[in-house]
């Protein structure tokens, strides 16, 4: 793939900018000497014509939610709908600068909290904060918030280890780390769920609390979810659900009926914000009660018809974010669920779940199905059946197929993982051509594994070799003398 | 039924067949009798479309702030957006992708990031950078916790010119990971003011431009601090034209990128761009980009050093970060791209010119001054009687500048903020001047 | 040098050394040196992006009608345009797309003309559409065209219900053909009037609703009109829910586009629909995309009959259309598709339920009726003493109505036009009456 | 190629819209009984994500300028700024009525008029219409005018002739044939321009006029375009110039100083707005100070700071469109030529120019060059001298290497006709790149002209088979019982 300085030559330029007033040494010369640049940085000169064609050429050999099924596990890649993408454009909130005095963003802080009501409803939780970023950051500040808990109510040295199933999404233990907790794994049983024995085992008054992925990375629901969160907080730990599956039980079940004192939500999943190639999302936060006095600042409140920030919260863990989180992600998000509704939120996860438990029917068998239980809104198969190919091939393959690879090797406790979420938003021939490329693909591993070794064999590049990225690491462009 | 839900009433009976279950609730058996189906999670019913447009519209055309002339800065910008940004980012193969895990069919995202990650390296001066962190303030939690990791210090030698809500969310993050704030002052031409390097300090801050808009001479720091890093947090535009930190030794170069092609979004989503020595390649926080090989030989990208992140290496990654600000970042790589070397310093030049040229008119006013002697870029602080008169004069007037109260974490009780971007003309800064003297 | 145009300096040079010439001037040495370099085209200077920006935002913000609610007809209607209409169009391999002649590597286009013309064709009730004229007034011109070649009948039976504005265009295409109109008036109901059919007639236009708002019963014209053709002009939204001229027989159906996902646009650009028999194929204007198969018998779609064309038929091609209104075409398709069946009715629906709403309203109003008892759709004339100051009152309140005049060309100097579509709220729909009712 | 026919299933829906006040039935009833709709128009039925996937699709199997490389002679394929769209969206244009009072729409009747102003600035003619949607609506209006022209000086029965050089745009004759003109076709001499004598022999009492194409399609401009202009006029005929081409001197001359009475323009061709895949464009047509009495009404006069419509024309022809032409095409065109300024405008021609003859020097000699003089912006090769290929066989096979064909098979008199216009827009490396893959496509036609024969190779259909499609007409799709 050839980069934009591939492109272009000295001299050519894709904007028209203003002239200065002065001459540019002039105004050059008001910088003092010792903080002039000397070298200027090597960016690209091109024409418009050519940054236009070489981003357009870029894009083409991306696949994404648009162009095609994209049933990635724990990723929940759902349509995007094309309305919030121009009302997050409007320069109301676009051109908003979020400095200014609350009497002039109204409609801001008004759409802020609505979706603060909105999501608290959903969770069931009294409390929230809108700040986190994306998930992981949401994970942080339940983190924060469990630490100033503990600091509160004098625990901080005495609980120090957070439970983690080990079924759970991998940035819980980063996140738990990042503020000194030590982390205990807990073991799945052979439901693929927690194990109440291992659990009973390992609380103590040494446990802060545990994280919970609730359906977890096999797709399980925890189905003693209400006995787990008794026994955490009859140890006085506190419990933090992820809510990156919340796509799987949305409208139907809360986290804080279910003994959630923090719940993140991803709302580049659940509400359907597209995920950027990479980010940004936003990683809202709901607590329960007993952390409601150390949510970050500043607070969105509502007084009559005006909305204003509050300050006033003494055991704030203060910010996670320097202003108020990722507004434009929010704003469409709360279009969404504004168009939906209570009745289709619930038609959310009854659509995830059917679609999931749709696939599963059609792909166990052909393939090793480690957990055969009802699946929530994904579902973890194995390669491990099929001899002489790895479930990376399978994934390579399914490219040439036109389709997104699923997650492999994810969760961990699965061997050649497989981790199948089609997402509420796909039609019934979306799956049934899915299935019908994996039937495939499973028949070609056995009659012709050369072909699912070499895939895919219809992409922009074909394997790429990773450990050579290692090895000899090249993670910019060598612009020699440029 | 929703316009973003395809299954029929047929759909689901066919489904519901071939998994072997009556109904929809029959797959929600899993969930506890007693939390289930208890409740009305939002209490709205379904909206129409054009309800849902105007309803947020309406809400965005509350807002009276965006009708105002922004001479607003604080730590975001108003810089001119070239459409073709935001062309080249509704291009749904990129806005509707993940992260690019599966490197055959994500070779649109990969390329552009390996691209952001050397246009990074170019401003700043460093050797590697990262494909984006959530903002200039996490970015700098980051670096600081990094700082922490190489060295072990647990001080934090902070400037009191640092952006408040930069040290607002690093204070969090260092209590979090047990570290602790020290506290720099800065002097009477608003520069920092460096005394003693307390023990186990793990990092020294500074900001370029800082917080009250004044550049500071990084020469000599990297060398008084031993072990300790050296972290810039760094407005990009001006590194079009100011040496950059690198330059000066710096261990970790941050900062918001969001003046870089995004627009201000009420704050969210931002940009944070970190860049580092190659030598911390693997205790960097963050997706990279690298080049490699395909079987056939070719050129392509893939997301590596993957073993420094959290789905690999657990409780013992770099950071917890997973989800970053892609789409920022590929807007700031189309923007650098776009505006080039020329175009980028025409930028810098032009805000720097109007900015100066704004300051001198008010210092000719009586009542008002400069704060601070020291050098200035496109930002700089007004000390008058009255601050908050002046603002609400400007306001009256239609133009924005930041409430007074922004500078007070600062120091300063009798100023008020200015920023000038390229996109001011000069009827604008005309009607700056006339509002403030009155006429 | 601008951004456009990336010929660099050094480009310039070695490209005039390849040719063999000393410079660009020499160049234009074939042009005569008397008219050559003599003058400033435009007497501007070049401008940058930010300017030309200002300029146009500036201009578009000057004009105060766009602030108004609507209540406009008269042939352009403000429906809801689903932004996934604009989000399709903006796919730049369509939109700078030309005519796909190479139909290798124009299959988006084509396939979407195939579904166009599918879609208009199960509208209008005809057999077979071409994939779009400039705007409904010269797609009515063109038909008359056509039904001149076919009958060779000079004299074109005209409504004065007609839309004044198509009528003029179709004047001066006439004028220029050599074809003459002959005015069919409307009777108290505002029906068509239809007496007798002139000797020579090529053709009877009828138009559905017509400029009154009044639906034509379109029952039996055909059968009276022999071998002249029954040209209907419709409006595309209405025939989600009334009986097409296709089922009464009409030789051609044109119409306006714009109300199938186009924006009002101050009149421009716009889709003229155009859809006959199969009989009437090679006498059609405009392009067609036709199915068929590739050398591996993949089904593909190419640009058919092309022979009516003027690039090789030529003087005796069927029209000189050749550049037409594809863009808008597709925006037309994307709407049908994500409207649907049940969606257009919806639409049309409302706009009738909320349209009826307030006409009921406005009859109860003392002194304001309705012009005409004959049935109506979205649109109708009130009669009352002082229409200038009925349309004043509402523009105060702000309101738009069209003005009174656009209505004297159809002989009424005592009334107002009101359109009502599916956009016009409740709240909306009040503010009106409140204005009129002056409370 | 699917259809979105093909996709949906009944019941679904893209969009979702408000309910009804009454019940549907009541509503319908209000329709009268004769009047109501029997059979439902059979429209897809599809969610929203079926929807985008589609058209994504679809747009994907297309080549756009912001592709690559559309050298399509006649069409000037030049790069659209960005900008340019993201203006012509703004809601003060967009959503503007026609039909309001003039003092509503200033803004909008200020742009028209500007344009109007540099539109006559850069033809050097007195008047103009803004109302022509394209360029043979020009064309028909500019008939029209030299048709009210003749019939106010009494001369509608005499001259009835359009002289047309066989060198002109193939739209011409049908647009003289509108207005009921009979064309007569002139001749090109050896160099491919205008033989004069053939002129001379022409011109007579008959003779209305004549369509110029300027430059012609063969590339060269009519050197003797004074003298042409000279005989027409002194012979009582009017000069039409077709504008098509005004790529080639934009900025150096003007058609008013070259003696033409009508000059159309094609905005969506010289100033740079996209063509759509076929439309809309704009096609505003100038007039010399003889045709100014029959321009179209009505016209936007300018009064002070205000802007107006002005209907009293007597003379008038009328309205050629029902609104004031393409203004958010006209709108981008504007954009682009304040962009330019003067200097631009005459950058953009030198750069076409000068882009043609580079090509032109790096083609011939590998292929056959018909007219062997200096090219203004395109130039006419034919595959003539390649045995055993054809033109199509060099065009489908310009597909397998990226680039869009030339225009082929055009202008008419020259066999095997490649008709390359590269525009200037296009840098270096694009120009080298097509070079060397025609340089390469001659050496296969001698080496393997099997490739050529059976190219493309890598579209997403081969080659189509054409005479199917007239022989077995489907135009569209057949819906069965749907």
């Amino acid at each position: 793939m050839s980069t934009i300085y591939d492109r272009g030559a000295p001299g050519r330029r894709a904007v028209a900018l203003p002239p200065l007033a002065q001459p540019e040494e002039q105004v050059l010369s008001g910088i003092p000497a010792g903080l002039r640049r000397q070298g200027a940085p090597r960016l690209p000169a091109v024409s418009q014509p050519e940054l236009v064609r070489h981003y357009t050429a870029l894009s083409r050999m991306n696949y994404g939610v648009d162009t095609g099924f994209y049933p990635l596990g724990s990723c929940t890649m759902k349509h995007n709908p094309k309305l919030h993408e121009d009302l997050a454009r409007h320069p109301g909130l676009a051109d908003l600068h979020p400095l200014l005095p609350d009497e002039e963003c109204q409609g801001a802080l008004a759409l802020l909290w609505e979706m603060g009501e909105c999501l608290k409803g959903i969770a069931g939780m009294p409390g929230i904060t809108l700040q986190p970023a994306a998930g992981a950051h949401g994970e942080l500040t339940g983190m924060l918030l469990i630490k100033k808990w503990l600091e509160d109510h004098g625990e901080l040295g005495a609980r120090t280890k957070i439970l983690l199933p080990d079924s759970a999404h991998g940035t819980n233990p980063a996140s738990a780390a990042m503020v000194g907790f030590s982390v205990v794994s807990l073991p799945s049983d052979r439901r693929g769920l927690v194990d109440l024995a291992a659990l009973r085992g390992a609380l103590g008054p040494d446990v802060a609390g545990i994280m919970l992925t609730v359906p977890n990375t096999l797709g399980l629901f925890e189905e003693d979810i209400l006995t787990i969160t008794s026994l955490v907080h009859d140890a006085g730990g506190l419990c933090y659900f992820d809510g990156a599956n919340l796509n799987a039980y949305v409208g139907r079940a809360r986290p804080g009926d279910m003994g959630a004192d923090v719940f993140h939500i991803n709302l580049h999943k659940t509400f359907s914000t597209p995920h950027g190639g990479g980010g940004p999302g936003a990683g809202p936060v709901t607590v329960s009660e007993a952390l409601l006095p150390y949510l970050p600042v500043p607070e969105v409140v509502r007084e009559g018809g005006e909305f204003k920030l509050a300050w006033d919260r003494p055991k704030s863990i203060g910010r996670v974010h320097p202003y108020f989180g990722n507004v434009l992600v929010i704003a469409k998000a709360l279009a969404y669920i504004l168009t939906l509704g209570d009745d289709g939120l619930r038609e959310v996860s009854a659509g995830a779940v059917l679609a999931a438990n749709y696939l599963k029917a059609k792909l166990a068998g052909p393939y090793k199905l480690p957990y055969d239980r009802l699946a929530k809104h994904e579902f973890v198969l194995s390669g491990e059946g099929l001899d002489g190919v790895r479930t990376l091939d399978i994934a390579k393959r399914l490219m040439d197929y036109g389709f997104h690879p699923p997650t492999v090797y994810f969760p961990l406790i699965v061997r050649e993982a497989l981790m199948i979420e089609p997402t509420e938003t796909e039609p019934r021939e979306t799956l049934d051509a899915f299935a019908a490329a994996m039937l495939a693909i499973a028949r070609e591993a056995r009659e012709q594994p050369e072909l699912l070794h070499d895939a895919p064999h219809t992409t922009p590049v074909r394997r790429l070799d990773e450990a050579r990225a290692v090895r000899e690491p090249r993670l910019k462009l060598d612009l020699g003398d440029r | 039924m929703n316009p973003y839900l395809p299954h029929t009433a047929a759909d689901i009976r066919a489904m519901l067949e071939a998994i072997g279950v009556p109904d929809v609730d029959a797959l929600f058996s899993d969930v506890p009798a007693a939390v289930r189906d208890r409740y009305r999670p939002v209490g709205l019913p379904p909206h129409d479309e054009l309800w849902v447009q105007r309803h947020l519209t309406g809400l965005a055309e509350r807002s009276t702030g965006r009708r105002l002339i922004p001479f607003l800065g604080g730590g975001l910008y108003d810089h001119y957006i070239p459409p073709v940004v935001g062309h080249i980012l509704s291009r749904s193969e990129l806005s509707t992708a993940y992260t690019p895990y599966q490197p055959e069919v994500s070779q649109g995202t990969l390329t552009w990031m390996f691209e952001y990650q050397t246009m990074i390296c170019e401003l700043t001066g460093m050797e590697v950078a990262n494909a984006s962190l959530y903002d200039g303030a996490t970015a700098l939690a980051e670096a600081v916790l990094m700082a922490h990791r190489a060295t072990g210090g647990k001080r934090i030698l902070v400037p009191r010119s640092l952006h408040p809500r930069a040290r607002e969310v690093l204070a969090t993050y260092a209590w979090g990971a047990g570290l602790t704030l020290h506290e720099v002052p800065y002097d009477e031409d608003g520069r920092l003011a460096l005394e003693g390097i307390p023990d186990g300090a793990c990092a020294l801050i500074v900001q370029q431009p800082n917080a009250l808009g004044v550049l500071e001479d990084l020469t000599g720091l990297k060398d008084r601090l031993g072990k300790a890093f050296l972290i810039a947090h760094a407005n990009p535009i001006p590194l079009a034209v100011i040496e950059p930190p690198g330059s000066f030794g710096a261990d970790v170069v941050v900062g918001e990128g969001q003046p870089l092609g995004n627009p201000l979004s009420f704050g969210g989503p931002l940009l944070g761009f970190f860049a580092t020595r190659m030598a911390h390649l693997r205790r960097m926080p963050g997706r990279v980009s690298g080049q490699t090989r395909d079987v056939d030989g070719k050129t392509g990208y893939v997301m590596t050093f993957q073993t420094r992140e959290q789905h690999i290496r657990r409780e013992g990654a770099t950071s917890n970060i997973c989800t970053n600000s892609a789409l920022c970042a590929l807007a700031a790589t189309v923007y650098l791209a776009a505006m080039g070397q020329e175009g980028l310093k025409r930028v810098a030049l032009l805000s720097f010119e109007r900015a100066h040229g704004l300051a001198a008119r008010i210092a000719r006013v009586p009542g008002y001054q400069l704060a601070f002697a020291g050098p200035f870029f496109h930002e700089f602080v007004v000390r008058c009687a009255d601050p908050v008169g002046a603002v609400a004069k400007l306001r009256r007037a239609g133009i924005a500048v930041l409430p007074p109260r922004v500078l007070a974490p600062l120091g300063i009780e009798d100023g008020f903020l200015v920023a000038v971007t390229e996109k001011r003309t000069a009827e604008e800064l005309d009607r700056f001047m006339s509002a403030l003297e009155g006429k």
